[in-house]
Formats: structure tokens, C-alpha cells, sequence
């Protein structure tokens, strides 16, 4: 789920990076007439609960390529208002970026984006309209799973949009896409019955610490349970027939070049225009430009010049980062200090 | 007398690279009450820890003959309950009642039978009142007594207890002496409080930085002055 | 507790740990930015690059081990995408490396330049944040203008993570003491709600004795710390240095590439 | 001479109905080292709550002149430093140094001073070394003296410590002990440790049941062997 550095062009990552930043610079400002200082530690706290929660966690249905913190989003908006969540779920991206190394710096805009503002913002308002001044049940019931699962789905549809925006990737959208959305549905589901359980225990147990109350009642009862499972049934099954239909566009990549086929014209390749077009402003944005590819016996004697310098490249860096660990391996031994490692 | 515990030049060192146990060799009759002493930070609650199976290290354990492994685990969680330092972490259900049936329920006792072990249980630690409280609204002490009835529930051949004692007030202690020294288990209970070890045990070991420096008479062991103070405790004041 | 050994390292002390959070962090943004803007089916020119982060782990004696190790834990997603790329272009190209030329397709390259950058990039991120403490770092992001409010979150969070992951570790030890077979998928649900809920009552239970703590050491809402950083002279010699090696090799690729 | 405390006819209820002070009457002279003891659940930790204005009941509560109320607060504030049960939850900044200076900075002093006052305050408990470190690089008993240090820093004219000494060992123990008693400072502790109490204190405050029930020298009414059993404690078992 977290987006690397190198799955995103420079352009896209720097503008997202933009846009993250404003925008959280925003909110900040906004949030700080709404959030009072009593409320500083409990989105701290909270934040930590959400990476703690994935421990818990692991017993309940794998969840592939997400990382455990998307749980939190919908449950932390519910809790404190859709301005603190973003907050705390971009911090929590950013503290896995720098200390746990999960997610590139420089996409740490698109990874803002996609799990800590989407989700609070989309999972929060969804929530609010399903659930709107009703008391019931089910409703508010219906409304979590509705928050979550759309909240994951739109994030798991920005990351194709942002990766094929930068073209680096050569994985074809519509792949890619039901690639993600198929997984995140189940994510979803999971993500859904977890924030209703935690929701229940809160109103059991604590039920003032929600930002503005909860609406209704929610409580795990087995009749919601079973409707919400006959709901997806019913979902499942139409997405699948659908996806069934457009299968032969789906899985086209497999034979997207075919050997038995000489006259076989892939569909999707680059040659494609779009990504075309994607790959010329891509490399007019780049600090650097793109050197084409020289195909099959296209000018052999640059090609060899290209490969010795290569070559040169390669081995000069690993001679240089030789000698530096060198330098420094006799330096140590000849001046052994105590390292204050903890 | 048949062996509850024996650990063989174990030793284990944290991710971090700390060495917290340190080529321990211990062997624990059955029905013998051990307590095992020794300033913080001294290695108490790593080997409660590796007892149960919780912390993979080198070298033997060995639980009531079965060798401390994966495949042995489940088994060995029957033989030996291990209660931890914190009664907060060890009360998890919403209801104490809930709590002190977790470990009944899992070992597939029907559910009449589960009821009565569970009342027994909270009798024992005079909690049966609370059945119904939710853990989070216990007092400190309460806490510690119910987190110990989750453990006598599931009457365990051997009974771990770590720092059993910490923040009860005495009269709390003292029920807990009562009651633990009338338990016909083997009983392990890590404390650093010398009057309540004192009271408890019939053997003491005494480890510091993750060896064994004394294991013997708890009596003798604990009334040698230059030895306790050697390792940052004090002598019981009196046998309670 | 004790989770020392994910951020051990920043606590050791060498010439490139001195150096100002702040210094370190725009190198790394800038290298970061340089690297991702490489040419998508260049693999020569990313050695080049690699030397820069390998010099700063090799200085801050950061044990490369541990570096690599570290890269492996994160590296699936970007693994499986960066592997599906030889799988969609397939157009061939002949590649000469020294005195060999060999025949592969675009997509194998481009799937080499993700997997070089991603470790590239990641070698100077392990860099920064394994030489320059995560208090420092957040004083320094705050001084380059990221939002107060902010800042106070990612101290709590990096302050309460570990605390919150060891209780939920202590948790799930007690719950596995007691748990002596399979339990049914309904009965693994409501433990694991229960759990969940039990720690999220830990959660607040802290929070509210934290914010007695603040507001008993006089905490009215606004935020006061001390920046104890400092831009020395060390810190223009690394700026230096930076900024040589990045234009050089700037230059250096381009040439190459024309 | 002067009080620093006077709770006049004080009664707190919880929220779910639990009684846990009343009608509290008390008052603390300056420079006094009082010790509050009573049984698990007596409320001593809630009339330190009370004290630093976080628990708004009926009666008055007046702390150095100034009566305990919403105007007040900031002030009171600088007066009493509390250090409640748990130091995982006073040191909540990202440093050691952070975390002391946290309080004078707070009280609007000048960057130079709180750099002065972090030192000393580091100094008086011995942890001047580490305060670059992150609080969770610390041992529990190093945490425990962390968290006094960031009252100290506030050099407040009344220190209130809830169970400073749990979960500490003997020798950790005897060095809190040492450092306690050579504060200049008014200091009110609650302890369910009557060794500890004895050590420290001139004046000791027995509570049960939200109830004071005695109050005068510490060791005339700690070696009152019938009074500390009825209430659940015990007699200290030697002057440390
Ligand atoms: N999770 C952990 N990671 C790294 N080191 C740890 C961890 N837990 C404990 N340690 C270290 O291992 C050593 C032994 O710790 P242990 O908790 O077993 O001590 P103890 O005897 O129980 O002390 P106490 O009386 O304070 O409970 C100590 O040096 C401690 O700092
Ligand atoms: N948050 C709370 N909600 C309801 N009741 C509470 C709460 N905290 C404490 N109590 C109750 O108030 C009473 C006094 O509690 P308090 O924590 O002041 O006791 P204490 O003397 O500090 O005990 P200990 O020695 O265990 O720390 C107890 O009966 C306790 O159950
Ligand atoms: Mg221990
Ligand atoms: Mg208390």
C-alpha cells in the first residue's frame, strides 16, 4: 500500500508533495481553534494505538499489501472529527517513513494523500450520511462498513491512477486497478467489522470520548452480521461476473507479445499514445533527460562506447566504496572508540 | 522426586543485543516453591518468559519431561500457567468473569464444569463478588488478584508467578501468602521484595545480570547480609 | 520497552551524527529526488550514486548488515511491481556492458532501475535517520517550517509506539498462555475485539494521565521547546561535499546519456 | 509557620458513583515530609489529585494561600509538583531533556535559566548523562528518578509523589530515600510500603475508605501494631 519513491516520476511525487503539504498545513491551522489542548496527548496516544492495534490484529483474516495503520482512519475520523484524524494518520505515515523506513520520503505526499486524507475525509462524510440523526442500529452499523470499505477502495484506486500518471511502471491501469480493488475489497470488509467492534467496546465503556457522539447505538448484533454478509455475497457476485466479462482485457498482458505470433499486434505496449504522451512530459520534467533505447543493431559502435562507459561506472563505484570502507575499517582499528549504542 | 523444570546452559539475548539470561542451569522438583530473587533488571521475568516458551533461546528447557518447542507448546501451556508483571496486560476480556473462563473454556471443559471452576477460583482470591466488574475498574490491588485467579482457574500443574506481590498493600500480601503457601502446585514466583520471598519460598535463587549467583536454602540465602547487599537487596526483616 | 535496536544506531556518536538534522534531512530529500529522476532504463549511472549514502552509513558507522537486512523487511511491494514490468515489455534490446553484450528487454531493465533506486533511495534514508535522532529531526522539520501541531504528534507517536507495542505484545503473550487449542473463528473474533478494545481503554487511560501531567507542569496550550541545534562549520564542509558530488555526477550522467 | 496545604471538609465522588474521598479534613505546614498510607483503594491517590486541582468535589482545598479553583490553577500549579503512579506517563516528550524542561518553560522563564534548572534538576538524581536520551531507552528505575527530576526542575515549593517507590528494588529504593529526605521542599507521598513510609516521613496521614483515620508522628502511629493491622498495613520493620 505505501508507495515508493521509485514507482512515482519526480513530477508526480513533487506535486502531490505540494498538495499534501498545503493541505495539511491547512488543516492544521483549521484544527487548531477546534482542538483544545486536553485533546493533544489523546491523538498522540491514539496514533500509537493504531500501530500497536496491527499486533492484535494478526489473527484475523490475512490482509495482503496493506499495512495495518489503513484500520485506523475511518475509526480515529469517527472519534475525533475528520481534521484531527488527518492529522494523526499523517503523522503516523510520516514516523513509519523515517523510523520504520516503510514508504519513500520523496512519496510521502501520494502516501498522505491516499491513506490519511482520503479515508478520514470520504470514510468520515460517508459515515455521517449513512448514519445521519439515526438512531438505529443498522444504520449506523451499515454506515462504518460503507465508510471503510469506500474509504480503502478509493485509495486503492489513486495508487494505479498515481503510478500510471508517472509511467514508470509498465503494468497496464486497468490491471493494476483491479488488481488493488479486488484485494482492498476484502481489506475493506475486515477493516469495517474491526472499527465496528472497536466502536461497540467504546460505547459500552467510554462512550465520551467521541467527538460528537455516536449516532445510534452500534452493537455487533447477529442479525447485521448476517445481512452485511449476504450483502457482499450479492456484491461479490456481480463484481465477479462483471470482472468475468472483461477478462480478456484484464489478463491482455499475457500475451501482449506472442513469439508463436509474429503478426500478432499487442494491445497494450508503449506504444501505446497515452503513455506516450506520459513518457514525453515525463522526461521534459525530469531533471534529467531520457536517453531512448537503442534497439537491435541500431548503431553498434555507440552502443559499444555506451558499454564501456557503463562498465567504467560500475566498477569505479564499487573500487570507490571499497576504499572508503577501507579508510574507515583502519581508522576504527587504529582508534578504537567506545560506541554508546544503547 | 520426578523434575517440573530443568533448564540446561540456557541463554537468551533480546533483539536489541541485550544478554538477559546468561547460561542458566536450574532443575525444580515437582511441589518444591521457588522463589527467584535479584535486583531489576537482573533477568527475573526473562526466565518466567522462556519457561513458558516465550522467548526462543539457547540451549534446554525442559517442562514436566516435554522439551520447550514449537510443537510441544499448547501442551506445555497446559502443564505451566505463567501470570506476568503487569495484571493490567493479563485481564483482556470485558468482563472479569470472562477472564478467569478464558483459559477453562480453551481447554475444552463443558461449560457447568467451567462455572464452578471459575467461582473456585474467585473465592480463592476473594474476588467473587466482582465476577461481573469490568477489569478497568478494579483498584491496582483487585487487578493483581484477579489476573492470579486466571491462572488458578486453569489449575495448572506449575504456577509462575511474576512480582505477585507489587503494588498490594500488606494485608493483600498477606492473603496472598496464605493462599499461595496452601497450593499443592509447583510454585515459581519472582519477586524482589525480601519479606514476601522470605515467607514464601523453601528454595531461593538469587540472579543477577542474567546469571545464577545462589540457589539453595531460601532461608540461608536470604539471611546472608554481605550476599544481599552484594546484590542491591536487603535481609527479610521477619518471617511473616 | 525496549525496542531500542529500530533506532539504536542514531544514538552513537560520529562526525556524520553530529552534523545538524536539517543539513542532513534537504540531502536527503535532494538525493532522493535526483536518484527518482534517473533515466527509467539506466542501472550504470545508480552505482555512482549508491557511493554517496554508502559513505555516510560507512562514517556514522552504521553496520551494513543491519542497512541490508532493514531494506529486505520493506522491499515487497516495490519487489512485486518492479517484477511485473518484464511482463508487459517485452520489446528487446541489446545491452553492452564492458566487453560483453547481452540481449534482454526494456522491461528487465526498467524492473533493475526500480529495484537499484529503491535501494538506493532507501540506503539514504537508512542514512538519515539512522545518524540523526528522531527528537533532532523533528526540532530541525519544525524550524523548515512543518506545522507545530505536527510536530507535538509525531513526539507523542515516537514517544507511545513502543510503549503501546510492548503492551499489546505482553497482551497477546497472556492470551497465548491461556489459549490451549484452536478456537473457533467466532470465539479468535471476540477475543481479538476484546483485546483490541482492552488496549484501546489502555490507550486513553494514558492520554488522560498525560495531559494531567502537562497541565501539572503548567501547560496552557501553547507549545515550548528549546531547539538545541546548531549549524557549524562540519555542516557547510558535508554541504560542500553534497553539493559536488551530486552536480559531478550530474554532469557525469548526462554526457554519458547524450 | 505557614501552611502549604489546608483541605477543609473535602468529599470527591467518581463518575460511576464511587465514594473515593470523604469529608477530607487535613492541613500541611510548610516544609513538613508527611506520608499518606492506607490500604489498596483507600483514595490516596485521589487527594493528590485533588490537591493539584484535578478533581473538582465539594469542600475547599487551599494550597499556599490560594484557594483550589478554576482562576487559580495556573498559579497552584507552580506551587505543587504532582508525579502521579506510572512514569510511562510523566515523561511524555521525545528527550529526557525535553521532558524537564517542559515544566520551566511552561512558566515562561528565559531559555538560559531552564537550561540551568534541567541541569541541576539532572543532577540531583544522578541522570545528567542522559538527557539526550528517549524515555523509552530507559530502565524502570531510571524512568522513576526521570520523572521526579521534571517536578524538580519546576523547583515547586510542595512535591507530591504518588508511590514513587514501586517497582523499584532495595538498593534503588534506599538512593530515592537519601534523595527525598535532603529536599528542602514541603513533601507529600503515598505509599503502601511501610518501611519506605518510615524512612521518610516526620508525619503520617492514615487513610481508608476516603476516610482519614489517623494523623500525627509517623512513627508513633506506624508502630501502633493494632491500629496498622485493622487498617491492613503493618508495622515498618526497621528504621532504614
Ligand atoms: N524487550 C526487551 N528488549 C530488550 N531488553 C530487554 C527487554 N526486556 C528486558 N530487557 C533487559 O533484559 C534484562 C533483564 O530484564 P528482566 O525484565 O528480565 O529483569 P527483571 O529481573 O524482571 O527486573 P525487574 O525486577 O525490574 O522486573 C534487563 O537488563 C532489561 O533491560
Ligand atoms: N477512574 C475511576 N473510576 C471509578 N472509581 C475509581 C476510579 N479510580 C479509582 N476509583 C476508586 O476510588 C477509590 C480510591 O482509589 P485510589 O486510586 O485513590 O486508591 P489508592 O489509595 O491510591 O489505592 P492504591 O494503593 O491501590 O493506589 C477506590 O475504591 C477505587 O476503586
Ligand atoms: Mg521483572
Ligand atoms: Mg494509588
Amino acid at each position: 500500500m505505501h508507495m515508493a519513491n521509485e514507482l512515482l516520476s519526480l513530477p508526480v511525487a513533487g506535486g502531490t508533495l505540494v498538495i499534501a503539504g498545503g493541505v495539511l498545513g491547512l488543516i492544521c491551522k483549521k484544527a487548531k481553534q477546534v482542538i483544545t489542548s486536553e485533546k493533544l496527548a489523546l491523538m498522540g496516544i491514539l496514533g500509537a494505538f493504531i500501530f500497536a492495534a496491527q499486533m492484535v490484529n494478526f489473527r484475523l483474516p490475512a490482509m495482503p499489501g496493506t499495512s495495518g495503520h489503513m484500520v485506523g482512519a475511518v475509526l480515529l475520523a469517527i472519534i475525533l472529527g475528520p481534521h484531527a484524524a488527518a492529522i494523526v494518520i499523517s503523522s503516523v505515515i510520516i514516523v513509519q517513513c523515517l523510523i520504520f523506513q516503510d514508504g519513500g520520503l520523496l512519496a510521502l505526499g501520494c502516501n498522505i494523500i491516499n491513506m490519511a486524507f482520503v479515508p478520514a475525509y470520504v470514510g468520515y462524510y460517508l459515515y455521517r450520511i449513512a448514519a445521519a440523526r439515526s438512531f438505529s442500529n443498522l444504520r449506523t452499523y451499515i454506515g462504518v462498513m460503507l465508510a471503510c470499505l469506500i474509504g480503502i477502495e478509493t485509495c486503492a484506486v489513486l495508487v494505479p491512477i498515481e503510478a500510471t500518471l508517472s509511467g514508470v511502471l509498465m503494468v497496464p491501469f486497468s490491471t493494476f486497478l483491479i488488481t488493488m480493488t479486488g484485494v482492498h475489497f476484502l481489506v475493506g470488509i475486515v477493516e469495517g467489522i474491526v472499527t465496528v467492534a472497536v466502536l461497540a467496546y467504546i460505547q459500552q465503556v467510554r462512550p465520551d470520548i467521541v467527538a460528537d457522539n455516536l449516532c445510534g447505538k452500534v452493537r455487533l448484533s447477529k442479525r447485521a452480521v448476517l445481512a452485511t454478509f449476504a450483502v457482499f455475497t450479492i456484491i461479490i457476485g456481480a463484481g465477479l461476473s462483471l470482472l468475468a466479462s472483461r477478462m480478456p482485457d484484464g489478463l491482455e498482458w499475457s500475451y501482449a507479445e506472442r513469439p508463436d505470433q509474429p503478426n500478432f499486434k499487442p494491445i497494450v505496449s508503449n506504444n501505446d499514445s497515452r503513455i506516450t504522451v506520459i513518457d514525453r512530459l515525463q522526461s521534459k520534467y525530469s531533471l534529467m533527460p531520457d536517453y531512448s533505447v537503442r534497439s537491435n543493431g541500431e548503431n553498434e559502435n555507440s552502443q559499444a562506447s555506451v558499454g564501456w562507459t557503463s562498465f567504467a561506472g560500475v566498477f569505479g563505484s564499487i573500487t570507490t566504496m571499497a576504499v572508503i570502507w577501507l579508510i574507515a575499517w583502519i581508522l576504527r582499528r587504529n582508534n578504537p572508540r567506545t560506541i554508546i549504542a544503547q | 522426586m520426578a523434575k517440573a523444570i530443568e533448564i540446561k546452559s540456557f541463554s537468551y539475548k533480546y533483539p536489541d543485543g541485550t544478554v538477559a539470561l546468561n547460561d542458566i542451569n536450574l532443575s525444580i522438583e515437582e511441589k518444591q516453591k521457588v522463589v527467584l530473587i535479584g535486583p531489576n533488571g537482573a533477568g527475573k521475568s526473562t526466565l518466567m518468559l522462556a519457561m513458558a516458551g516465550f522467548a526462543k533461546g539457547e540451549g534446554e528447557i525442559i517442562v514436566n519431561g516435554l522439551k520447550v518447542e514449537k510443537k510441544n507448546l499448547k501442551k506445555i501451556r497446559t502443564v505451566i500457567g505463567c501470570c506476568f508483571e503487569n495484571p493490567d496486560d493479563q485481564l483482556f476480556m470485558p468482563t472479569l468473569f470472562d477472564d478467569v473462563a478464558f483459559g477453562p473454556l480453551n481447554m475444552g471443559l463443558d461449560i457447568e464444569q467451567v462455572k464452578i471452576r471459575v467461582a473456585q477460583a474467585l473465592r480463592t482470591v476473594g474476588m467473587e463478588t466482582m465476577a461481573e466488574k469490568a477489569p478497568h475498574h478494579l483498584s491496582a490491588g483487585q487487578k493483581r488478584a484477579a489476573a492470579i485467579a486466571t491462572i488458578l482457574s486453569m489449575s495448572p500443574e506449575i504456577i509462575a508467578l511474576d512480582e505477585p506481590d507489587g503494588s498490594l498493600d500488606p494485608r493483600n500480601r498477606e492473603k496472598l501468602v496464605v493462599l499461595l503457601k496452601n497450593l499443592p502446585q509447583t510454585l515459581v514466583i519472582a519477586t524482589c521484595n525480601m519479606n514476601f520471598a522470605a515467607a514464601l519460598g523453601d528454595r531461593a535463587v538469587l540472579m543477577d545480570k542474567g546469571r545464577i549467583i545462589a540457589d539453595g536454602d531460601a532461608k540461608k540465602i536470604m539471611f546472608d547480609a554481605k550476599l544481599m547487599t552484594e546484590y542491591g537487596l536487603e535481609s527479610p526483616a521477619m518471617v511473616v | 520497552m525496549h525496542h531500542a535496536h529500530i533506532d539504536k544506531f542514531a544514538y552513537q556518536d560520529s562526525p556524520i551524527h553530529r552534523l545538524d538534522a536539517r543539513v542532513k534531512f534537504i540531502a536527503t530529500v535532494i538525493f532522493t529526488a535526483v536518484v527518482i529522476s534517473l533515466p527509467r532504463t539506466s542501472f550504470a549511472i545508480l552505482f555512482c550514486y549508491a557511493i554517496g549514502p554508502f559513505a555516510v552509513l560507512v562514517l556514522g558507522r552504521i553496520p551494513l548488515k543491519f542497512v541490508f537486512k532493514h531494506i529486505l523487511l520493506v522491499s515487497p511491494f516495490v519487489l512485486i511491481l518492479a517484477l511485473s514490468c518484464p511482463l508487459y515489455d517485452k520489446t528487446p534490446v541489446k545491452i553492452a556492458f564492458g566487453p560483453s553484450a547481452f540481449q534482454t528487454t526494456v522491461g528487465w531493465m526498467r524492473c533493475c532501475a526500480i529495484c537499484g533506486k529503491f535501494v538506493v533511495t532507501m540506503l539514504a534514508l537508512i542514512a538519515l535517520v539512522s545518524t540523526t535522532r528522531f527528537s533532532n529531526l523533528l526540532v530541525g522539520l519544525g524550524k523548515l517550517g512543518v506545522p507545530k501541531l505536527l510536530i507535538i504528534q509525531l513526539g507523542f507517536l515516537y514517544r507511545y509506539i513502543f510503549v503501546l507495542i510492548d503492551t499489546a505484545q505482553h497482551i497477546l503473550q497472556a492470551r497465548a498462555g491461556r489459549t490451549l487449542r484452536n478456537l473457533g473463528f467466532n470465539q479468535e473474533i471476540k477475543t481479538a475485539s476484546a483485546m483490541l478494545g482492552s488496549l484501546f481503554i489502555r490507550s486513553i487511560d494514558t492520554a488522560e494521565q498525560i495531559n494531567i501531567a502537562m497541565q501539572g507542569r503548567g501547560f496552557n496550550g501553547s507549545w515550548r521547546t528549546i531547539s538545541r541545534l546548531k549549524i557549524s562549520s562540519n555542516d557547510y564542509i558535508f554541504g560542500v561535499f553534497f553539493a559536488v558530488f551530486v552536480i559531478s555526477l550530474y554532469f557525469f550522467a548526462v554526457s554519458i546519456l547524450n
